[in-house]
């Protein structure tokens, strides 16, 4: 089990460098999915299928189909990768590089102070689905608010 | 069942977010940062799954759930934009749109 | 009839606020009728109430109206305080103010503001009378300040010629300057003695300080300020002269008759003051002998009629303050009386002469009107001798009086008495001058104008034929006045019981002969200088000779710019002042608070600069933050 | 009840003329006037019902009532109405009415909006003058002053932005500071009694230390002197004063100005009597300082209103001067100074504004020698500015005398230096009047031809003197300052006992 956390861990990783450092979008697309799928096998280690169920369908299905469906109307070609090659100057990586290798320091820095092996135990859809519909419920109703503003926003955002 | 260190599941997880910001800050290609942005929100919901096995509770993974609604808006919203910009300056170049210059 | 007393201001009063209220819209003859009738019924009043008074035995009179305000200890009322020394004053005011009225009913006939005179008139009488009559120090204060705007109003009268404004302000700041100083003087007189009530005053004071103490001494010197700027003394005189602008009616009331010598007044009344600062009443003196002769030089100079009558009435006031420095009360007052009549008389007929030449001021540009107007001609002639103090004139007995007294003085007896001969020496030459030159010689009417500017009431006089205006409304006052400066010194004031000695004063024949000698004296050298006598040639030739030469020259000019005070006080600070005014006119806090505006738009143009628009840099400022506010919760 | 009725009569007015707008543009000045003559219904008899006590010692506090509004942390509705407040709200609602007569024909733009500010503005001040409660004082400081921003933003002149703005921001600043101060108060009642409290009685039990006490006794000092305004926070003044539309002159210098003397005597020392006393050579100083400096800044004014503010700014320095003489006379030296120069400032303001409404011009340059065609508007002015100088007789003098009197007591040097603005006084009233009403005939209408002969059918050249109503507003004013003027007694007597009371509570501290 140990095995597949690293291991998927690692996928993730080099998936997701892949993304941010490619120049084509449908290949960045393609990692990213990647990417996601391995967090949900992630997921699956640590003990919650249903999340891992919900990542690779909605996660990595849905919403990237959604984003592949945006880039065919984009019609983005050869010039728009070039111009990426372009965009993509290694000077440019500097300033944002250090910053951000000050804040991974201080977020290494905190968590592992926290030395705590964890057990993974699986937390069912039963169990789930009790809580989701019994305290949070208002969260639930909240979220599904805020999917039909997202609704109403992008058919109004994206019609003509 | 072997165990797994909590703390190096938090730390994929910010390595994760990390790669997601540098994203952000690096890339002019709109559709690139709301992937990143992606990169980020998955991120987080990973921290939180994390967090959920460490104490053996659902209420990370209600979290996640939360933040998979938000990710699915977002990006409807997001890709809405995008269009949009699109059809009005004929770039997905995040640069031309600086017009809050003060 | 004493409890009336409340209606002697009041009838003025109610004069003024009837022509105030109809707006000048009364036919003249009902505004005359109610300016003049209102000061005649307080004129029968004073009368009345001066019968009962001397009738009475002297005994003095106080009445309450009501309580103006009442604030801690602080009680002043509006209450009315009678002596012999206020009756004195009633009678003069009333008495004189009403023959002034009179006279200017013909005087301002045909001037478009008749009821604003008259209502000016009538507020400025309501004001002297409660001045005189007040009880307490403030009550004074408001005559006082009253007086002062009257004599605003009426200098400027003829309001479209700004240099009419310009004399009246003049003459409103200058004694506010004074009065500054006296408002002062009542807050230490209140802080020592925990009363303003005149009376009590005059009792506590000498039991609370000892003769010469510091308090009494600043005291006195504030209360001396508001008086030499009320009284036109040196070095506050300077706005007399220039009131003449006025209407010459209100030349012969307020700057000669009875506001002028508000100071003496004040004075006399808290006489005690006085006396416990020696060294205050010294001052008193001396001021007094510096006015009048800085003063007679003055006049001696001027060619403008009223202007020598002003410098003459500053003159004769220094007398009046030589005679209070000297502790001779009843003399000043005496003199005070006398002055009233024959200045008032002279300022009167030189409205009359004024009036008929159509506003000629210019003494030079006269000659020769003897003939021409008998009645000025004699009324000059009488006043001029009750001024130069000719035996048997009513100035005669009252300025011997201050003689004397001065002599009598123990530490600078012989310097003072001097100083007022040689004064008397040249009121006679002064006034004598303005008779000869004015009414004797040949007609210089037509004369082209002289090449110096000087005050016009109206600049577009033209030259029309000579001709005496004297109606009777007219006349009569300048004979009633006329009379009584003859006989006017045979009048005795009732103010021994006020002061609290009889004075008498003896002195060798020989001053008497060489006091009575001077002034002839006087008016002969002027009869060889001026009249164009043959026989004076001698001395004619030597004073052209005078003038011409350079330092003669200067030495005129000097003279006749009332020794360059003028000048003095706009270059001291006049000037400055404005100068000050002009340079911070925007306000240098208000800049301060600019350059606070300034910075903050500085520091605006800064931040705008990190405002750059690019998405890249909003996200990398706010990761920024994010690294500093983890980096201070960790390490911090 | 009655003051709770009164501000409720003044909030519901204004929000009733702002609705009425909707029916008829005239609608709105109607229904300001009703709400405004009830008002003044409601203080005279206020007055009629208190009179006989006043003069009694005990009864300091005709109404005092109390409502809990915020009990957790100690804050209720408490207002209180003593002979001091009495005298300032007559005082309001009166100029309330004057401000309203002179708003009459000017306002012809958004009028509903208009009244709804004054009459807002006004509800503020009425409870600041009887707000006990240090909470609530602060809310009705504020509810004061946004309707006048407004006012002096939407109907002001040519450079209202700028006026409103600096107004705005000076009085927000120090209002802040005022906010700081009195939580600090609130605070330390905290700490000593265990509960919050913003009663001003409680308050007044509150024990701080010598520096504490100062540093808290200058926020409300700021607060207050920035509002009177003293010396070197006065410049909001002279722009808000010229530029603010007639009406908001009235208000600004005829009621505004006073809310901060006010709180002066009611907060500023009463609470630190300590501080109070070892910061009075200071605050004298300031006003002579204000006394002087802005007298002189007068004379140099060619903008009318401008001229009459910075007057204001000098006035009010002989308030600050009499107040912290802290004596009955510097007190009701201040006092009787509020309300002469309430009554003076407004009246020349109108005059202003009446002058600006004929020839569209503040500059005194572009106009002289009135007097021949405005002879009761002259009359008028020459008036009041006699008035403002001082002349005995007259509200001013009452004022500036006992407070000068007072000062006199309590610090020679100042005194002395102070009446030297009685001089400067003389120098810039009498100006005005030379400008403006003596001289030759001039005004800005027919000034392009000046050599030949003007027309004398124009109506341009016969501006229309004072109309009746005009006339009685002014009238009245003058009738109200020779009240003061030759019978104070009726208003230092209603005043009295308040003033007693604060002395007689704090009178060994202070010198």
């Amino acid at each position: 089990m140990m095995l597949l956390f690293y291991l998927a861990g690692a996928v993730a990783l080099i998936s997701t460098v892949s993304v941010i450092i490619s120049t084509n979008v449908v290949h960045a697309l393609v990692y990213l999915i990647i990417s996601l799928l391995a967090v949900a096998v992630i997921f699956f280690v640590l003990g919650a299928p249903f999340a891992a169920m919900l990542e690779a369908i909605v996660y990595a299905g849905a919403i990237m189909v959604l984003f592949l469906f945006v880039m065919m109307m984009l019609n983005l070609g050869q010039a728009t990768e070039d111009e990426e090659k372009a965009w993509l100057r290694p000077q440019l990586w500097v300033g944002p590089g250090l910053l951000i290798l000050v804040l991974l320091t201080q977020l290494v820095n905190v968590l592992v102070t926290q030395q705590v092996d964890v057990v993974p135990v699986e937390v069912g859809v039963r169990e789930l689905s009790v809580l989701l519909f019994g305290p949070w419920l208002l969260a639930v109703e909240l979220a599904s608010m805020l999917l039909l503003a997202g609704l109403i926003a992008a058919y109004h955002l994206a019609k003509k | 069942m072997p165990s797994i260190p909590y703390e190096h599941g938090l730390i994929l997880a910010a390595i994760l977010f990390v790669c997601g910001l540098i994203g952000v800050l690096t890339r002019r290609n709109i559709v690139f940062i709301l992937m990143s942005l992606e990169i980020m929100l998955n991120a987080c919901g990973l921290a939180f799954v994390v967090g959920s096995a460490r104490w053996g509770h659902a209420d990370g993974q209600i979290m996640f759930l939360m933040i998979l609604t938000l990710a699915a808006a977002e990006v409807a919203v997001g890709l809405g934009l995008i269009i949009q910009m699109y059809r009005r300056f004929h770039t997905v170049d995040i640069s031309v749109l600086s017009e809050m210059k003060g | 009839m004493l409890e009336w007393i409340g209606l002697l201001p009041a009838f003025p009063l109610a004069g003024f606020l009837a022509l105030v209220l109809t707006r000048g819209n009364l036919p003249r003859r009902i505004a005359g009728v109610i300016g003049v009738g209102s000061i005649g019924l307080s004129f029968l009043l004073a009368i009345l109430i001066s019968i009962e008074f001397l009738g009475s035995g002297l005994e003095s009179h106080t009445q309450l109206l009501w309580t103006w305000m009442s604030v801690g200890s602080f009680t002043p009322g509006f209450s009315f305080y009678l002596d012999g020394l206020t009756v004195v004053m009633l009678l003069i005011i009333s008495g004189i103010g009403f023959l002034i009225h009179l006279y200017s009913t013909g005087f301002m006939a045909d001037d478009p503001g008749f009821a604003r005179f008259f209502s000016y008139m009538n507020l400025f009488v309501a004001s002297m009378l409660v001045l005189v009559l007040a009880d307490n120090l403030v009550l004074l204060y408001l005559g006082w300040e009253g007086v002062g705007l009257c004599s605003y109003l009426l200098i400027g009268f003829w309001y479209d010629n700004p240099a009419n404004g310009y004399a009246a302000r003049k003459a409103f700041v200058v004694t506010r300057v004074g009065d500054t100083s006296m408002a002062i003087g009542l807050f230490l007189l209140f802080q020592q003695l925990g009363t303003l009530n005149i009376q009590e005053i005059m009792t506590l004071a000498p039991q609370q300080w000892s003769e010469g103490s510091g308090v009494v001494v600043a005291a006195s010197a504030l209360l001396l300020g508001g008086a030499v700027g009320k009284s036109a003394q040196l070095p506050l005189q300077t706005w007399l002269p220039d009131a003449m602008a006025g209407p010459t009616p209100i030349s012969a009331l307020i700057h000669a008759a009875t506001m002028v010598t508000a100071g003496v007044y004040l004075i006399a009344r808290t006489h005690v003051l006085f006396e416990l600062a020696p060294s205050v009443q010294l001052l008193v003196a001396f001021v007094g002998l510096a006015t009048l002769l800085m003063a007679g030089f003055t006049a001696l100079t001027q060619r403008d009629i009223k202007r020598i009558l002003a410098y003459s009435t500053v003159s004769q006031i220094g007398y009046m303050f030589l005679a209070l420095g000297v502790g001779a009360w009843s003399a000043a007052i005496f003199h005070l009386m006398t002055h009233a009549f024959f200045k008032a008389l002279l300022f009167l007929a030189s409205g009359t002469v004024i009036l008929s030449l159509h506003h000629e001021h210019d003494i030079f540009r006269m000659g020769g009107m003897r003939k021409k107007l008998p009645v000025a001609f004699w009324s000059f002639v009488i006043g001029s001798a009750a001024l130069t103090a000719l035996p048997f004139t009513s100035g005669f007995y009252s300025k011997d009086a201050i003689l004397l007294a001065a002599l009598e003085q123990p530490q600078y007896g012989t310097l003072l008495w001097l100083g007022g001969v040689l004064g008397a020496f040249l009121t006679a030459i002064y006034s004598f001058r303005l008779v000869f030159v004015a009414f004797f010689g040949e007609d210089h009417t037509q004369d082209a104008p002289a090449h110096h500017s000087h005050d016009h009431a109206h600049d577009d006089h033209h030259h029309g034929p000579v001709r005496e205006i004297t109606g009777f409304v007219m006349a009569a006052p300048l004979v009633i006045l006329a009379v009584l400066s003859l006989v006017g010194g045979f009048i005795h004031v009732p103010v021994d019981s006020v002061f609290g000695v009889h004075e008498e004063h003896h002195a060798s024949t020989l001053v008497h002969g060489f006091m009575i000698a001077v002034p002839i004296v006087g008016v002969l050298i002027s009869y060889l200088l001026y009249s164009g006598a043959p026989q004076g040639r001698g001395l004619q030739q030597w004073l052209k000779s005078v003038r011409e030469s350079a330092g003669g020259g200067a030495l005129m000019r000097f003279f006749f710019s009332g020794w360059g005070m003028d000048k003095l006080y706009d270059f001291l600070f006049v000037r400055p002042f404005i100068a000050l005014a002009q340079l911070n006119r925007r306000d240098l806090v208000d800049q301060f608070y600019g350059l606070l505006v300034e910075l903050a738009r500085i520091g605006n143009r800064a931040i705008v600069l990190t405002q750059t628009g690019y998405l890249r840099w909003y996200a990398i400022s706010l990761i920024g933050g994010l690294v500093l506010v983890i980096g201070i919760g960790v390490w911090a | 009840m009655i003051v709770v009725w009164l501000i409720l009569i003044l909030f519901v007015g204004g929000a009733l003329a702002w609705a009425s707008e909707a029916l008829d543009s005239r609608l709105p000045r109607l229904t300001a006037l009703i709400a405004m003559v009830f008002s003044l219904i409601f203080v005279v008899m206020l007055c009629l019902d208190n009179f006989p006590d006043q003069l009694s010692p005990g009864g300091q506090w005709l109404v005092l009532e109390k409502w809990s509004w915020i009990a957790r942390f100690g804050i209720f509705l408490q207002v209180g109405v003593d002979g001091l407040s009495l005298l300032m709200l007559v005082l309001t609602v009166f100029l309330g009415l004057m401000a309203i007569g002179a708003a009459w024909h000017e306002i012809t733009e958004r009028p509903g909006f208009f009244y709804f500010n004054l009459l807002w503005t006004l509800a503020g001040v009425v409870g600041v003058f009887t707000a006990l409660d240090l909470f609530l004082f602060f809310f009705f400081w504020e509810v004061m002053l946004i309707p006048m921003y407004l006012i002096i933003a939407i109907w002001g002149h040519e450079n209202r932005a700028y006026a409103a703005m600096k107004f705005f921001v000076f009085t927000q600043v120090s209002g802040l500071i005022l906010l700081i101060a009195i939580m600090c108060l609130a605070y330390f009642h905290f700490v000593q009694f265990g509960r919050f409290s913003f009663d001003y009685f409680e308050l007044q039990n509150v024990v701080l230390e010598g520096r504490f006490q100062m540093l808290v006794m200058l926020g409300f000092f700021i607060g207050f002197a920035t509002k009177l305004p003293a010396f070197p926070l006065h410049s909001w003044l002279p722009d808000a004063h010229s530029q603010a539309p007639t009406a908001g002159s009235v208000l600004l210098a005829g009621v505004l100005l006073k809310t901060g003397a006010y709180g002066l005597i009611r907060f500023a020392v009463p609470l630190f009597p300590e501080a109070a006393a070892d910061f009075a050579p200071v605050a004298m100083t300031i006003a002579v300082i204000g006394i002087l400096y802005c007298a002189k800044l007068a004379f140099a004014q060619t903008d009318i209103k401008r001229l009459i503010a910075y007057t204001s700014v000098s006035h009010m320095g002989f308030v600050l001067l009499g107040v912290y003489a802290w004596n009955i006379y510097g007190l009701q030296g201040a006092l009787m100074t509020m309300l002469a120069h309430g009554l003076t400032s407004s009246a020349l303001f109108m005059l202003a504004g009446g002058l600006q409404h004929r020839f569209h011009t503040r500059d005194m340059g572009k106009m002289s020698g009135l007097w021949a065609q405005l002879p009761m508007m002259s009359a008028m002015a020459l008036f009041f500015s006699i008035a403002a100088l001082g002349m005995p007789g007259l509200g001013n003098f009452i004022g500036e005398f006992l407070s000068l009197l007072g000062a006199f007591q309590a610090n020679h040097a100042a005194a002395i230096v102070a009446a030297l603005g009685l001089i400067f006084a003389s120098v810039y009233s009498l100006w005005v009047i030379q400008r403006v009403f003596h001289g030759p005939y001039h005004t800005p209408n027919h000034s392009t031809d000046c050599g030949s002969e003007p027309a004398r059918d124009d109506p341009h050249n016969h501006p229309t003197d004072l109309s009746r109503a005009e006339l009685l507003c002014y009238s009245a004013m003058a009738l109200g300052l020779v009240w003061m003027g030759m019978y104070p007694q009726t208003f230092l007597a209603m005043a009295e006992p308040t003033m007693s009371y604060l002395l007689a509570s704090l009178g060994e501290v202070l010198p």
